[in-house]
């Protein structure tokens, strides 16, 4: 199976060479990976119906629980079959469809990525590598819908779609590190037979509910939902393969894969139920009033997947039965669905149903294709479609609570559902007239071909069933571990399920008539933008854009008198939050003993210093400048530093003497009238000056006892041969410092020398 | 074996003494720079190498023992952190000969890249807290002088607060080493770790701290102690810019991991919180701040900040794996934030501006530098599986498990915006069309990409790097590991640095 | 002085850092220097102080004994001070510089790094 | 400024400065001094001669090239670091040679060596401040 994927991610990377030597047949001969990866799923069949299950492991990062262990059960194997299968068909169609566009390198690149990363998806049987496959699906999906990219359409589905997805996608990889946290293991299979030790460690039910959001974004679940119908700015055969049977259906596919961990606790039945209930009603009544047959499809997608939701939702043993049915029909019905309306586009030019009408005669293949699958869609005998309607049907006939109002939302759905399958198939063949310009003619085979077996495949199925049944049976127990046996067939007797499947088929047809008579009327139907969770996401993505601007024009306002604020704010509230423990000493200490020239210097200084902020003038604030400096080379006599006191006085001269060579030519200080601001200034170096003096004094309250200085004084004459032991230290013990300070010092004088002569008239100047 | 450490030091300095006699020969300085960080990638591998095997290495410079002369201590995480200085420092290299003008480097360019080289692998390298700081100096002093070297108006105004706020910063820095010196009596770092503990009252010891969460918070650009940095970042040439992306900031995170596991390892609930709210406010206000932005290289400025705070996140949570995720992050990041800089120096060139709002269509002339861009740009907003995937991946495990929430909400968000900002970088320099009214204007200021091929080189070289981690990251984060273990025991590096003794 | 020393090292902090608070590009950098002053003595003062009495070895003798000043934070003060110096002496330029071509002595007029370009 | 009396007087320091400033350079490392400080009043004399005489003079006259100053100096502390290395000793080591006493200059050590470097460096450090500033 890793083969498999890495097959196809190889075709991805070598695309760009393979395009040069295959130019137009490039997706024709691409589709022969997934066509063989059919088969070798094929050969797995037996096997797996048969209740066996295929397993790979390889290591990847085991320092974090992560490996790349496959899993082939039926629930994989279905998906593996529906990506393989309809994937061949639509990389056929892709070669002959994509032929209008240009670079379709990178459109089959994104697309290779996204076939192999939608195989590992289903099949991985760990929660890491499974994530990592999910975003990849995101990640290609992002590229593919944005292909036509100078459209600012297609960015913009593009990005809602990426934004949406991959947001879903941390929630849910948070949820499936809880789950590992909990569980630990990041083995599914390991996962989920320990829910009991998930649900002690308490994470159960947050996992749950990240893991749920995961999917619904990903399965365009209300209000999520509306970045697929966004996604029909994808070339058709992308809309088609991920955006209605693969895809999207990751979602489904995770929660299914997840149901035997959390059906039955908590709000996961209800959640998925009513979400489900919600996104289905929703689609299904906006796909009705749509005019764009791909907005139809699109919206029927919601519907079925918030359906599937639901299904999932009621968790009883049908109902999974009717789910894993489900997945198949509508998998096939959409897909084939989509890309023909792809080929009604490209030979009409059009995907207006109001300009459509009257094409079976000219377009008799598609139009077979189209109304087979449209009949599946509506769930009529003896298709595959009718099927699973009538299991749907049945489940929540038998649920316990809310049988009545789950019942009548799915009458509801279906109907709705059937009457845009009038839409897409009458309307289109059999309606009155069409308003196109020019007549279209039938498309070529090879264009027909792929949507067509799957029309048949649809009708096989459907009747005879059996040959499907133990797959299904085995992805039921994938979902439900001690499920009833699924029996397909398409005669149950006459019963309730029936008679309700009939009825949603009248009625459904009723409801076409009432569409289809009324162009007007639907026409005028328009859904208010308030309740639009597009705009929604329009509002929030331009509300984070607005209040991140305001935040950052407000701290990072560009003035460097409140970053230095900032900077010394922080320091002081910190401080104090530490300080507070700390008594203040007493000032009684200070008069016990000190000399009086200790404090003649140390008045000037301070003088010197007050006198330097006040100073209206630059030489004499330099002038001041120089004071208190010197004052500092004093204070260093004072206390055993002669060689800091002669550095010091030598460096204070070399500094005025920069200043006044530098800054003599300046015009005069600039007076700056700010009485108000300062007075904030004023006070924080207040507290600051405060909050350094009572810092020394706390840490030198206490006794110091240090070694260092003992082994100085005993060593520096001795070993290192030196009397100036700060000298000694300087070039001996400590040399490395000042190898640093050298260098300090010579890259100054580069800068210096830099600023000042850098010129761009190339005139050389030595050094 | 210990020679590693000094061969390491001695290579850039070295290189940076030969091209101070090199002065003005533009062709020879270039081949002393590439030469000598090639040399430095050979020399941080031994060197990694050697810590490998023999877990801590001590150098004790001047022949005097610890704690009397200074130290120099490679253990895996100082390593690490010198190899990926090395390698960001061949990148720029490489691209700093297609892009650096004759002027600057008629001014010294070349030798102040080399002590710049210098004194972050000295950062790394030293185990003793004054000569950090002497470090710290020197790699100030020649980056601001990078900074400027050009004396563009903006250059000249982000120099001024650059200077300013670091200087300020810097003053903090000495004054903890003034009060750790005057608590202890001792200045190696392995030594301080010791006597900390017999501190009288660890109230001191938080009162130090903060003292070194501002020093090192501004060089490595935590809320809200940032601000230098967007504001200053944009204006030099881009293998400046990229080389202090990459590698500045890292030094300040480099910092605070080996302070705040080593010397100031105390049961401290201020400590913790402090660093638990700066990490979280950290991630939040950088990405804001990218999500503002319209300059491709202000975007990527704040998006620094907003990565530090997941290093920091990793280090405030403070696990072994938590570590572990700020060690990989800061790996990962290393690489693709340089790299980042260096595409986007290279989509000015060919598109004639940083705005994004002037330029478009990169992805339509330029396919294999959009690839290029992409790996990146999608490892920095953590897409699996590039590098960024697994960074995030572990520090989000890592606060999940210890039950910090509020951090992984915060960076689970952060990472959502992220890939916002970075998509809209995509958006508008690569997919849309250059729009009309500048289209006269892009086509006068861009050249064609093939007459700045080399210009690539690097760019393929860390987007390989990234892609690599990302697909075979085991041994990325066995190493991780590693080091993280070692930080969670100081007492080996205490015991190789001060021997039996201690 | 012992006692006198930590309320001149918090005038000297407090002077610098009010200077740096001003908008003129001189006194920024006067602020800056007093801070390094500010710093050096804290660094001084903090490390304990020692009236008269240097680090120097007497010629008769080997070792120091006795009270003697200690001579690592001086040490480590000289090779602050140099390389405040070298950091000071780019700065003071720097601020030359930055006249000349910003055209202003005014920090509140240097926002245009920082500005939304958008 | 260009009175003779000064200008003689400036010629005749610059020497008197050298060789006090090589003074403080090797009593250094036992008593006040050391490299840093002799490198600074080098410098000073050469300043003094810059401020009467002009940068282009100074130059001609003493062929001082303050780059140069500065890498030689670089060099010479990395080269007196790298000196114990062959004796099998740690980087920057000091290496004493015992026997010999030299007057006023002390024992020669790879410290003094050192020191040196710190001289020229500081030397040349200054020397291009106070020409690049000059010159403007």
């Amino acid at each position: 199976m890793l083969t498999t994927i890495l097959i196809g991610f190889l075709l991805a990377v070598l695309l760009p060479w393979l395009y040069k030597f295959f130019k137009a047949n490039t997706g024709r001969f691409l589709a022969v990976f997934p066509a063989a990866a059919f088969v070798w799923f094929a050969t797995k069949h037996n096997q797996i119906a048969a209740g066996g299950i295929v397993k790979e492991a390889y290591n990847w990062m085991p320092g974090l629980g992560v490996s790349l262990d496959f899993k082939l059960d039926g629930l994989s194997l279905l998906f593996a079959f529906l990506i393989s299968g309809i994937g061949a068909i639509v990389l056929l169609y892709a070669g002959t469809y994509m032929k209008a566009y240009e670079k379709t390198d990178r459109f089959f690149v994104a697309l290779m990525i996204f076939m192999a990363s939608m195989l590992g998806l289903v099949l991985s049987d760990n929660i890491i590598s499974l994530f990592v496959f999910w975003e990849l699906t995101s990640f290609s999906s992002y590229f593919l819908i944005g292909f036509s990219h100078e459209k600012e359409e297609s960015r913009g589905a593009a990005l809602k779609a990426l934004l949406i997805t991959a947001g879903g996608g941390l929630a849910l990889l948070a949820g499936l590190i809880l789950l590992g946290i909990g569980g630990e293991t990041n083995t599914i299979s390991e996962l989920l037979m320990r829910g009991d030790q998930i649900a002690d460690s308490g994470f159960l039910h947050v996992a749950m509910m990240l893991i749920i959001v995961g999917c619904f974004t990903k399965s365009a679940q209300f209000p999520f939902h509306f970045w697929l119908p966004a996604a029909m700015a994808a070339p058709t055969p992308v809309s088609a393969y991920l955006h209605s049977a693969t895809m999207v259906k990751a979602g489904i596919y995770l929660l299914a894969r997840m149901s035997p961990l959390f059906n039955g606790t908590g709000n996961w039945n209800t959640t998925l139920l009513v979400v489900g209930g919600i996104t289905m009603l929703m689609g299904a009544s906006t796909a009705v009033i749509q005019s764009d047959l791909k907005k139809i499809l699109a919206y029927t997608t919601v519907s079925a997947l918030g359906l599937l939701t639901m299904l999932l939702g009621i968790g009883t043993e049908i109902a999974i039965q009717a789910a894993v049915v489900f997945i198949l029909a509508h998998a096939l019905y959409k897909g084939a669905l989509f890309l023909l309306a792809g080929i009604i586009d490209h030979q009409t030019g059009t995907r207006n149903i109001r300009k459509l009408g009257k094409l079976f005669k000219k377009m008799p293949y598609t139009g077979t294709a189209v109304i087979i699958a449209s009949l599946s869609m509506a769930g009529i005998p003896p298709l595959f479609g009718f099927i699973s309607k009538e299991l749907i049907y049945a489940s929540t006939i038998d649920m316990v609570i809310n049988s009545p109002l789950t019942t009548s939302a799915f009458f509801i759905a279906g109907v709705l559902i059937t009457a845009a399958a009038g839409i897409l198939s009458y309307k289109v063949f059999f309606g009155k007239r069409n308003k196109l310009e020019s007549q279209p003619t039938e498309a070529p085979f090879s264009l027909v071909a792929g949507p067509l077996l799957m029309a048949v495949i649809a009708v096989t199925l459907g009747i005879s069933s059996r040959f499907i049944s133990p797959l299904l049976n085995q992805a039921s127990l994938a979902v439900m571990p001690e499920n009833i046996e699924l029996q397909l067939s398409l005669w149950h007797g006459i019963n309730t399920e029936l008679i309700m499947s009939m009825a949603t088929i009248f009625i459904g047809y009723l409801t076409f008539l009432f569409i289809y008579l009324n162009p007007k009327f639907i026409a005028s139907i328009k859904v208010s933008d308030k309740i639009k969770t597009s705009s929604v996401y329009d509002r929030t993505i331009s509300t984070v854009v607005e209040i991140s601007k305001r935040v950052t024009i407000i701290i990072q306002n560009g003035n460097l008198r409140i970053y230095v604020f900032v900077l010394i704010a922080v320091f002081s509230l910190l401080s104090l939050w530490v300080l507070k423990d700390f008594s203040v000493p007493s000032i009684s200490i200070l008069w016990s003993d000190f000399r009086i020239y200790d404090i003649v210097i140390g008045l000037i200084m301070i003088a010197a210093c007050f006198y330097a902020v006040m100073a209206k003038s630059r030489l004499l604030a330099i002038a001041l400048l120089g004071v208190v400096g010197y004052g500092v080379a004093f204070i260093f006599i004072m206390f055993g530093a002669p060689d800091l006191a002669i550095t010091q006085i030598l460096i204070e001269t070399i500094t005025v003497v920069i200043f006044v060579l530098v800054l003599w030519k300046l015009p005069k200080f600039l007076i700056f009238t700010e009485s108000f601001i300062k007075f904030r200034y004023f006070m924080i170096s207040i507290v600051f000056g405060g909050l350094m003096t009572w810092i020394v004094m706390i840490v030198t309250q206490y006794p110091l006892e240090s070694h260092l200085k003992a082994y100085f004084a005993e060593n520096s004459y001795l070993l290192a041969k030196g009397k100036n032991v700060v000298n000694v230290i300087l070039v001996d013990f400590r040399s490395l410092d000042t190898l640093g300070e050298m260098v300090v010092l010579g890259i100054a004088a580069i800068g210096i020398y830099a600023l000042v002569k850098f010129n761009k008239t190339g005139k050389k100047e030595e050094l | 074996m210990e020679n590693h450490i000094l061969i390491v030091l001695l290579i850039p300095l070295l290189s940076g003494i030969f091209s101070l006699f090199a002065w003005g020969r533009k062709q020879l300085q270039q081949y002393i720079f590439l030469v000598g960080t090639f040399l430095l990638i050979v020399a941080a591998g031994f060197l990694l190498n050697s810590v490998l095997i023999h877990e801590v290495i001590v150098l004790q410079s001047a022949g005097w023992e610890a704690p009397f002369g200074i130290s120099l201590v490679a253990d895996l995480l100082s390593s690490i952190m010198v190899l990926l200085a090395a390698i960001i420092g061949i990148a720029v290299a490489i691209y700093s000969f297609s892009e650096v003008d004759e002027h600057r480097i008629q001014f010294g360019f070349y030798p102040l890249m080399n002590f710049l080289v210098f004194s972050v692998c000295g950062a790394f390298l030293t185990g003793d807290v004054f000569n950090l700081y002497v470090w710290f100096e020197m790699m100030l002093i020649s980056s601001f002088v990078l900074m400027v070297l050009g004396n563009g108006k903006s250059q000249v105004e982000a120099t001024i607060k650059y200077v300013t706020i670091n200087i300020v910063a810097s003053t903090f820095f000495l004054a903890g080493i003034g009060i750790l010196y005057g608590l202890t009596g001792t200045l190696n770092m392995a030594d301080l770790a010791v006597r900390l503990q017999s501190v009288p009252n660890s109230s001191l010891l938080d009162l130090a701290a903060i003292f070194f969460f501002i020093a090192f918070g501004v060089k490595a650009a935590v809320f809200p102690l940032f601000n230098w940095l967007p504001a200053s970042y944009h204006t030099p040439p881009i293998a400046v810019s990229s080389f202090f992306a990459g590698l500045l900031t890292k030094v300040g995170v480099y910092a605070f991991i080996r302070f705040f596991t080593m010397i100031f390892n105390h049961e401290s609930a201020f400590i913790d919180n402090l660093l638990l709210y700066t990490a979280a406010a950290t991630m939040f206000f950088g990405v804001l701040g990218a999500a503002a932005q319209m300059d491709f290289r202000k975007i990527l400025s704040f998006h620094i900040i907003s990565q530090i705070g997941y290093m920091i996140m990793g280090l405030a949570i403070g696990t072994k794996l938590a570590l572990t995720g700020a060690i990989f992050y800061i790996i990962h990041h290393i690489i693709v934030k340089s790299n980042l800089f260096l595409i986007a120096g290279i989509v000015k060139k060919s598109s004639g501006s940083f705005n994004l709002k002037k330029i478009g269509g990169v992805y339509g002339k330029y396919p294999f530098l959009a690839i290029l861009f992409i790996i990146s740009a999608f490892s920095l907003a953590g897409f699996p599986p590039l590098s960024g995937f697994w960074a995030k991946l572990i520090v989000i495990k890592a606060g999940l498990e210890s039950g910090d929430s509020f951090l992984v909400i915060v960076a689970l968000v952060v990472g959502f915006l992220t890939l916002y900002s970075m998509t809209k970088i995509w958006n508008e320099a690569f997919w849309k069309k250059v729009p009309e009214e500048y289209m006269e204007e892009s086509q006068t200021k861009s050249v064609p990409l093939s007459s700045i091929k080399p210009m690539i080189i690097p760019v393929v070289m860390l987007a390989g790097i990234t892609l690599f981690i990302g697909l075979f990251g085991e041994s990325v984060l066995n190493l991780a590991m590693m080091t993280a273990e070692q930080l969670l025991n100081p007492e080996i590096y205490i015991h190789a640095v001060l021997g039996n003794d201690s | 002085m012992e006692d006198i020393l930590p309320f001149l090292i918090g005038c000297l902090y407090a002077g610098g850092i009010y200077l740096i608070f001003h908008r003129s590009f001189v006194k920024l950098i006067i602020g800056l220097i007093i801070l390094g002053y500010a710093s050096n003595l804290f660094l001084f003062t903090i490390s304990r102080i020692t009236r008269d009495a240097p680090p120097l070895i007497p010629d008769d003798a080997t070792q120091l004994t006795e009270t003697f000043a200690d001579p690592l934070p001086q040490a480590l003060i000289l090779t602050a001070i140099v390389i405040g110096f070298g950091l000071q002496a780019f700065a003071i330029v720097l601020i030359k510089v930055g006249f000349k071509t910003l055209k202003t002595d005014d920090l509140d007029k240097t926002t245009s790094t920082d500005r939304l370009d958008n | 400024m260009n009175s003779t009396i000064l200008s003689m007087g400036i010629k005749l320091l610059v020497p008197l400065f050298v060789i006090f400033s090589l003074f403080l350079l090797f009593r250094g490392h036992n008593a006040p001094g050391g490299g840093f400080v002799g490198g600074l009043v080098f410098s000073i004399a050469f300043s003094l001669y810059t401020l009467n005489y002009g940068v282009k003079r100074t130059k001609e006259k003493y062929k001082i090239r303050p780059l140069k100053l500065i890498a030689w100096g670089l060099l010479m502390a990395v080269l007196s670091g790298l000196i114990p290395l062959f004796a099998g000793e740690s980087f920057l080591t000091g290496l004493w040679h015992d026997e010999i006493t030299i007057p006023v200059l002390g024992k020669p050590g790879t410290p003094i060596l050192f020191d040196i470097g710190v001289y020229l460096l500081v030397a040349g450090t200054i020397l291009s401040l106070i020409f690049t500033l000059w010159e403007e």
